[in-house]
């Protein structure tokens, strides 16, 4: 009886892997032929999903698939040590283009773009020293759109009291965020009253993933009299930017245009440090495909977000000083004096 | 008579043998078949899936050293859980065991030259960068068992809590003091460790190193120690019965606080052979669960050494080849969670699986934790 | 009591299986009104669990039970409460956090005459209840305090509470399982007042014991179980102990252990003025002085809870002592930890064998180095020696025979008797001064009692000082050659065994100072 | 709840709150500090008391769960689903897809707190392990099945995730307006309406966060002076005892763990239904541990419990405002100004609790046995 049970289970199993290994999985081979246009794209610790980088990077290799016809494929890095492997895996299936998304993989990707010279590498948020030819990295001045974020903040706060609720500091592109705002809100009005809260206190994999302390943190600022926040940090800034819209005070989004992302806050959505990395990463691969990459690091365009229904909000010299401030950042004559990296 | 008396003693242990295999076996099977069924319920193909874990794990040579890559950490943390179990305590702590003896070995490894001023021999430094590792998690281990041994308070909390501490001790120092201040680097990790506290890889080209050498070693010893020698008869008694071991005028308070750090010394050798093995340097990243990775797999094990290292080549089969399975399928790696939480349910609650099978129960149930009485 | 009365509670042909054992085996028994019938036999004779059926807590595999003319079903307690079946058990079912109410009132909190109603959220009417205890309690002369927490009631009083718990259900059929097991003579006859108030009242009792005087003393009629049978009947009018004591175990008895006179030679352990708390740090020892002398057997009776536990503890080195002394063999070992003192010579066979004494997922083999593992020849240079561990277990197999299938089987695969026998194997064949038994026969076989009996005798002609803590009278009377009797920590009265009755022992244990 | 507890419990939030008054009184009225500092408490405690409360049913009637945690993930993601569906898919409005979601939130925990019993009952699986189990399972199928439903091609939604319907409104207890009013008698002063003003917030809570505290006295009430509460601690404290007096142990048991994987269900709702609306892998982050704790150091007492949740709130009220505030500090004390320092004190205050230097805890005395006959 019983060993009826265990063979039959036993069998089951082997027929299943028999059968698996038979199948033909081997469907990514054909990116080695010429004439196919492969883009892979390597996440960083994290998911593919998270709204954040990874996602917006994976929305340019999207487009990539729609305007440039790419077979296009990614992989979820679950830790570091597979960083290597992961992006091995792309080349070692031939594929022409593979975009690495975060800092962290910056010294994978070198060593990568060595061993496989065939493919082009697109690094994102990873500033490079010294690129191999196939390798560009992509870079974006989030403090200069944070600045502009606080510009806005400084002009459109009654109160004079302005919140910011981020992610760890520990990542540069939010620092440079939050710093950039504080700047941003100084050049205005060096008086105003600034709170601005860093998620540092769990663990790392918890602080962009966090929006019900990014929502308590916007709720007792509001309590403070606070009628700005501008939200920087995944789904932890999401919390607060829609805590922030309900409690109905101003709400910055940030990284894309969150009007779109975050549906619940449109109505007090005033703007959104934008960073943007699709269209970003979508330029250098059709580069790429074109031959035309440029190798070394290249720099993405950040800014601020339309301000849609509140629009008629924003008095029209608060506009124009947004325009001066954004010229002014464009050509050098205003300094955010952020850091790169928290010192 | 020594022949029927190694007859009655290889009867006994065949049997125990055989006890302690079945179930886990056909727990797995059962997990696998489940798990296909979601993946088909999801849209997926189970078989395309399984083919992807296969290959990714065992389809290559680099394959297969990348699974001993996973495998190495694994073993180590299975192996502290079921050092724990056997003492009658549950070590939910491996998470920040791990990190501080990874932190710690990072900075013997990069740190002692600087300190020094110049670079020490091999065998000394890569000592020292293990022995520092393994002595924090030693004391991070043996914190909670002393709590338990002489106020009662229950390590599972207490273990859980100093994860908590451990990963924010750990960001601390990796944001601030122990942070790679190359100007090029902006994240938080600290600088790579000296070529002097690095362990060698097996072969050239390959990523498996001999940490997972060490790894088998540190099963071994572990067996040894829990049925060869005195101590471990005192390990297991406490574990099988704290009065009886007090009766037996075995310092019960000590041998728990111990077992505890002992669990807790080989849960930061994981971390720190990840460091001076693979990684060279220790960074703040996504902790991907090796503490309940490793509950799971010393119960899988069934707290022998010999199980657990299997058990470990498993679970690191199924992580490692999980990459190549969504690389072919699209389909999340999510589901090896699912996979494994569905093994350790039928594992833990083994008369399911008998039920299934019809498999009658066999030996009484060993007791693994206590309420919080204690 | 006149045959003619009805019967009440009828017990026909009921069968009980469990892995391993035939615990009843065609089992009839019944009960007349008013009168208390007395179920007599030895531990393990199947009376507990005869009446666990009668109780509903056991189903039993075949056989019927009828209450008054009916055949009823009995599934859970429940049913046995609603046909009037109270029960007390050996080991009280009180619940040590609550109140008195509370604990008689859980189950049927609401009082079913008056309010009907079962609603789960229904608020305790905690007063009302305590009224009906107070009156009950009265109606008996119990005096309890209903509001008292249970936990602080001495062991008497919480006995009380459990047969107003019955009584409060309106039990008219009452089972006591051995009730007098944990009572002091005196308190024994206090009940026996109790038990004759409630047959006025037409209460039927239900008498569960192995006791010989008391079956005499207070059944109608008596029904004796042997192996999970009934093996006769008799009226305590016509027969006497000795007749009972053959049919409860099969064969004659030897009442007593025959052995010479001790010849007692120095002082082996002597205590002086030891204090001694318990658990819950309430002093379970105060000022307790005693000496036992080499090739002596000093007996420590007591009725349980009076700090024999706590003796025992304290001299092993399991319980920190207070204050004052504990001399073994001349070292004063007060403060030591239990290895020294068992390496200064001490063998100790402890009361709960399966908490203390064994580790009952280790091998028989293991077991019998529980306390030597560490001592050559079973450990060398830290390592444990398989091979000194068999031979050891093998020859102690032999010396006490153990009745078990081979070293490796588990211990807890033994019987009660053979695990003790692996206790008593282990902790005799040491070489020691001094031997402390607590309870070293308790809940065993008539066979397993003697063997256990003579060993100890033997150690003691050996010249070792034999330490036994008993509660059980007789053994004391058997094995002892002088005895100590505890009331309240302390200890009352030392004497030499033989110028000794049973009831001056008991009026002792109650309290009563010797003359 | 004995004094000497409670009256630690209070000095403890005295003395948090006082922190953050001591450093920020400078810029802002210390009245309106502690007025945010309770509304930002009362708000995280929330699923820390339900997650307790959760804790404290399944222990009282002897079931130990450590599986919390999962229960409250697990019903966050599958309550956000349900809201979901009920608003895209079914079309319902916003309000009722909510409720909608609540509930199946609710039923989610019972179905996975039903689960637990049957491994701890029925199964007599070792009840700490049962709990991870659960814990394990409930990460492992909020995240395959989060994935599979809102990502990509093979998605129902095709990749474009629907819009959950919003969360639960705040619910305004007029306690402002009322102070007001006796200010306005009182021909009241500045400082009166700014009490009114601070302790007003207080009183604007959401649904769950007022519901979790009307549940802790009601819990209360039952659990000590009903019927049902008698037999709940009897079949935890002495199973045996309570079987010879006919109530059903084993059943009393799953009630009980079901019940409490209602509270934890709730708890789960809090984040996806009240807090924010969008469900995150791990976005629970371990709370299920620190309610655990919090019914230990509550003495598996509802009022003790929330008390202990109350505390834990209050630590990271003050993380957030001791940030505010960051400029008035020092710079010699800015390490305990930064929130790894500051991050630490819940754990470090269980820890203290567990070691029972403020008076032993006593857990049921069957807690985490199975009952055999």
């Amino acid at each position: 009886m019983k060993k009826q049970y265990t063979l039959f289970a036993i069998l089951l199993v082997v027929s299943m892997l028999l059968a698996a290994c038979g199948a033909p999985a081997e469907k990514a081979a054909d990116c080695k032929s010429e004439e196919v246009f492969c883009v892979g794209l390597v996440t960083d610790v994290g998911k593919i999903d998270d709204k954040s980088f990874n996602q917006s990077a994976w929305e340019g290799v999207k487009l990539a698939e729609k305007d440039l016809a790419a077979t296009v494929q990614y992989i979820e890095t679950t830790d570091a040590k597979d960083y290597d492997k992961n992006i091995a895996t792309f080349g070692d299936a031939g594929y022409d283009v593979v975009v690495t998304v975060g800092f962290a993989l910056g010294e994978a990707t070198s060593k990568a773009a060595a061993a496989y010279p065939e493919t082009s590498f697109i690094g994102v948020d990873q500033f490079l020293e010294a690129a191999a030819p196939n390798q560009a990295g992509l870079n974006f001045p989030e403090d200069q759109a944070g600045f502009l974020v606080g510009a806005l903040a400084a002009q459109m706060s009654a109160s004079k009291k302005i919140g910011g609720v981020f992610a760890t500091d520990a990542v540069p592109p939010v620092w440079r965020f939050g710093e950039g705002y504080r700047a941003g809100i100084a050049y205005i009005d060096p008086a105003l009253e600034v709170n601005i809260v860093y998620h540092n206190d769990v663990g790392f994999d918890k602080t962009f993933v966090d929006p019900e302390w990014g929502a308590t943190t916007a709720n007792s600022m509001v309590d403070k009299g606070v009628d700005v926040i501008f939200a920087g940090g995944g789904k932890t800034g999401n919390g607060a930017v829609i805590a922030a819209a309900q409690k109905g005070i101003y709400a910055i989004g940030v990284d894309t245009d969150q009007y779109y992302t975050i549906p619940e806050a449109q109505k007090m959505l005033l703007s959104s440090a934008m960073k943007l990395i699709t269209p970003g990463v979508f330029d250098l691969v059709k580069a790429a495909k074109e031959g035309t990459m440029t190798s070394g690091n290249n720099f993405g365009s950040a800014g601020y977000a339309p301000f849609h229904d509140l629009d008629s909000k924003v008095p029209a010299e608060v506009k124009a000083k947004m325009e001066e401030i954004a010229k002014g950042l464009l050509d050098g004559s205003i300094k955010t004096n952020v850091a790169p990296v928290k010192p | 008579m020594s022949n029927s008396e190694n007859n009655e003693r290889w009867k006994s242990a065949l049997k125990a043998v055989k006890d302690a295999i079945l179930v886990p076996t056909l727990a797995i099977i059962t997990a696998v078949i489940v798990g296909g069924l979601v993946i088909a319920v999801v849209g997926g193909d189970p078989f395309a899936a399984y083919a992807g874990l296969f290959q990714g794990a065992f389809g290559s040579v680099k394959a297969i050293s990348e699974t001993g890559v996973w495998a190495t950490p694994y073993i180590f943390a299975g192996l502290a859980v079921a050092l724990a179990f056997k003492g009658g305590l549950f070590n939910i702590g491996g998470e920040g065991q791990l990190a501080l003896g990874a932190t710690t070995s990072a900075l013997v490894g990069y740190g002692l030259p600087l300190w020094l001023g110049y670079e020490p021999p091999m065998y000394i430094h890569l000592t020292l960068a293990l022995g520092a590792g393994a002595l924090v998690g030693f004391i991070w281990g043996a914190i909670p068992g002393a709590l338990k041994a002489y106020t009662g308070a229950h390590e599972v909390i207490n273990t859980i809590m100093m994860n908590y501490i451990a990963l924010n001790v750990v960001s601390f120092l990796m944001n601030g003091p122990m942070k790679d201040h190359n100007p090029l680097n902006v994240i938080a990790r600290t600088p790579l460790i000296a070529e002097g506290a690095r362990i060698a890889p097996i072969f050239s080209g390959l990523r498996i190193h001999w940490g997972f050498g060490l790894a088998l070693l540190a099963a071994f010893i572990v067996w040894w120690l829990l049925w060869k020698t005195t101590l471990g008869f005192e390990i297991r008694t406490v574990g099988a019965n704290p009065d009886a071991a007090k009766y037996a005028g075995i310092n019960v308070k000590k041998i728990m606080t111990l077992t505890m750090g002992l669990s807790g010394m080989l849960a930061g050798l994981a971390g720190s052979i990840e460091v001076t093995g693979l990684n060279y340097r220790h960074e703040l990243g996504f902790s991907s669960g090796y503490g309940f990775d490793a509950i799971a797999i010393a119960l899988l094990g069934k707290n022998h050494p010999v199980g657990v290292v299997l058990a470990a080549i498993l679970f690191a089969a199924m992580r490692n080849g999980a990459t190549r399975m969504q690389f072919l399928t699209q389909i999340p790696v999510d589901i090896i969670s699912v996979i494994q939480a569905l093994i350790l349910l039928f594992v833990a609650a083994d008369s399911i699986v008998r039920y299934i099978y019809r498999i009658k129960q066999s030996g009484e149930k060993v007791v693994l934790t206590r309420g919080w009485g204690g | 009591m006149a045959d003619n009365t009805k019967i009440v509670l009828e017990a026909k042909g009921i069968t009980k299986q469990f892995p391993g054992v035939l615990a009843n085996d065609n089992v009839n028994f019944n009960l007349r009104e008013g009168e208390v019938h007395a179920l007599l036999g030895e531990n393990g004779a199947g009376k507990s669990t005869l009446m666990n059926i009668l109780y509903g807590l056991y189903k039993a595999d075949g056989g019927e039970v009828i209450v008054n003319g009916q055949p009823i079903s009995l599934h859970s307690p429940k049913d046995a409460i609603v046909h009037g079946i109270g029960m007390v058990h050996q080991h009280f079912m009180l619940i040590p956090v609550f109140s008195v109410t509370e604990n008689i009132m859980l189950g049927s909190e609401t009082d079913h005459r008056k309010n009907p109603t079962e609603a789960p959220l229904a608020k305790l009417d905690r007063e009302e209840v305590s009224r009906l205890v107070q009156a009950l309690s009265d109606k008996y002369g119990f005096n309890i305090d209903p509001s008292s927490l249970v936990g602080d009631l001495p062991v008497g009083v919480q006995q009380r509470v459990e047969i107003v718990k019955a009584l409060y259900r309106h039990a008219s059929i009452l089972i006591l399982d051995e009730p007098t097991a944990v009572l002091t003579p005196q308190e024994a006859d206090d009940l026996f007042n109790i038990i004759r108030e409630l047959k006025k009242q037409g209460v039927s009792i239900i008498f569960i014991t192995h006791k010989l005087r008391e079956v005499l003393a207070i059944a109608d009629r008596i029904t004796v179980m042997r192996g999970g049978k009934v093996v006769g009947s008799a009226i305590p009018s016509e027969s006497d102990e000795h007749q009972l004591a053959t049919m409860m175990v099969g064969r004659e008895v030897i009442l007593k252990v025959d052995k010479e006179p001790a010849k007692p030679t120095d002082v082996v352990l002597s205590v002086k003025n030891l204090r001694v708390l318990d658990q819950r740090d309430l002093v379970a020892i105060k000022d307790l002085s005693l000496e036992v002398k080499a090739g002596e057997i000093l007996g420590v009776a007591g009725v349980q809870g009076n700090g024999q536990t706590e003796l025992a503890e304290a001299l092993t080195g399991l319980r920190k002592i207070e204050s004052g002394t504990v001399t073994l063999s001349g070292e004063d070992v007060t403060h030591s930890t239990p290895r020294h003192i068992t390496n200064t010579g001490l063998a100790h066979i402890p009361e709960d064998r399966q908490k203390h004494g064994l580790v009952l997922g280790y091998t028989v083999a293991d077991n019998m180095i529980l306390c030597d593992y560490f001592k050559f020849p079973f450990s060398q240079n830290a390592m444990l020696q398989q091979k000194a561990i068999d031979v050891n277990a093998r020859k102690l197999i032999e010396d006490f025979d153990v009745r078990t299938p081979s070293p490796y089987v588990s211990a807890s695969k033994l019987s009660g008797g053979n695990q003790q026998k692996v206790i008593v194997a282990r902790e005799l064949s040491r070489q020691v001064d001094l031997v402390i038994a607590s309870q070293p026969t308790r809940g065993l076989d008539v066979g397993s009692i003697e063997y256990i009996h003579n060993q100890i005798v033997k150690m003691r002609d050996r010249g070792v000082a034999v330490l036994v803590i008993s509660a059980e009278l007789d053994e004391i009377l058997a094995l002892s050659d002088r005895i100590a009797v505890m009331y309240r920590g302390e200890v009352v009265a030392v004497v030499e065994s033989k110028t000794v009755s049973k009831e001056q022992l008991g009026l002792w244990m109650a309290g009563g100072k010797p003359d | 709840m004995d004094w000497k507890r409670f009256s630690f419990i209070a000095f403890i939030i005295a003395i948090l709150f006082g922190t953050v008054v001591l450093v920020g009184y400078t810029s802002e009225p210390w009245i309106l500090i502690v007025g945010s500092m309770m509304a930002t408490t009362i708000a995280v405690a929330t699923p820390l008391t339900l997650g307790a409360l959760s804790g404290v049913f399944c222990e009282r009637s002897g079931v130990v769960n450590i599986g919390i945690e999962g229960m409250m993930l697990a019903s966050a993601f599958f309550g956000w689903l349900g809201s979901i569906y009920m608003n895209t898919i079914f079309g319902f409005g916003a309000m009722p897809s909510l409720l909608v979601g609540v509930l199946i939130a609710i039923l989610t925990g019972g179905l996975f707190a039903l689960l637990h019993a049957a491994l701890s009952i029925t199964y007599k699986v070792d009840q700490i392990i049962g709990g991870t189990v659960i814990n394990i399972l409930a990460v492992g199928i909020t995240g395959f099945l989060n994935r599979q439903l809102f990502f990509d091609k093979n998605s129902i939604f095709q990749g474009n995730v629907p819009h959950a319907p919003g969360v639960l409104p705040v619910i305004v207890i007029p306690v402002k307006q009322g102070i007001e009013w006796i200010c306005s008698l009182t021909g009241g002063t500045e400082g009166c309406y700014v009490t009114a003003n601070a302790f007003g917030k207080v009183f604007e809570q959401k649904p769950i966060a007022i519901f979790a505290v009307i549940f802790v006295f009601v819990a209360n009430y039952v659990i000590f002076n009903t019927r049902w509460g008698l037999r709940m601690r009897a079949v935890g404290e002495h199973p045996k005892a309570a079987d010879t007096v006919g109530i059903n142990v084993i059943r009393t048991r799953y009630l009980n763990v079901v019940i409490g994987g209602f509270f934890a269900g709730l708890a789960g709702a809090y984040f996806t239904l009240e807090s924010v609306p969008s469900f995150e892998p791990l976005m629970t982050n371990g709370r299920g541990f620190i309610s655990l704790a919090a019914m230990i150091f509550g003495n598996w007492t509802p009022i003790g419990a929330w008390a202990a949740s109350l505390v834990f709130g209050a630590s990271q009220a003050l993380q957030i405002n001791l940030q505010f505030f960051r400029t008035s500090i020092p710079p010699e004390w800015s390490f305990f100004q930064n929130s790894y320092a500051v991050g630490q004190i819940p754990y470090i205050l269980t820890m203290i609790i567990l070691t029972g230097i403020i008076g032993k805890t006593s857990a049921p005395a069957a807690d985490g046995q199975p009952y055999e006959k």
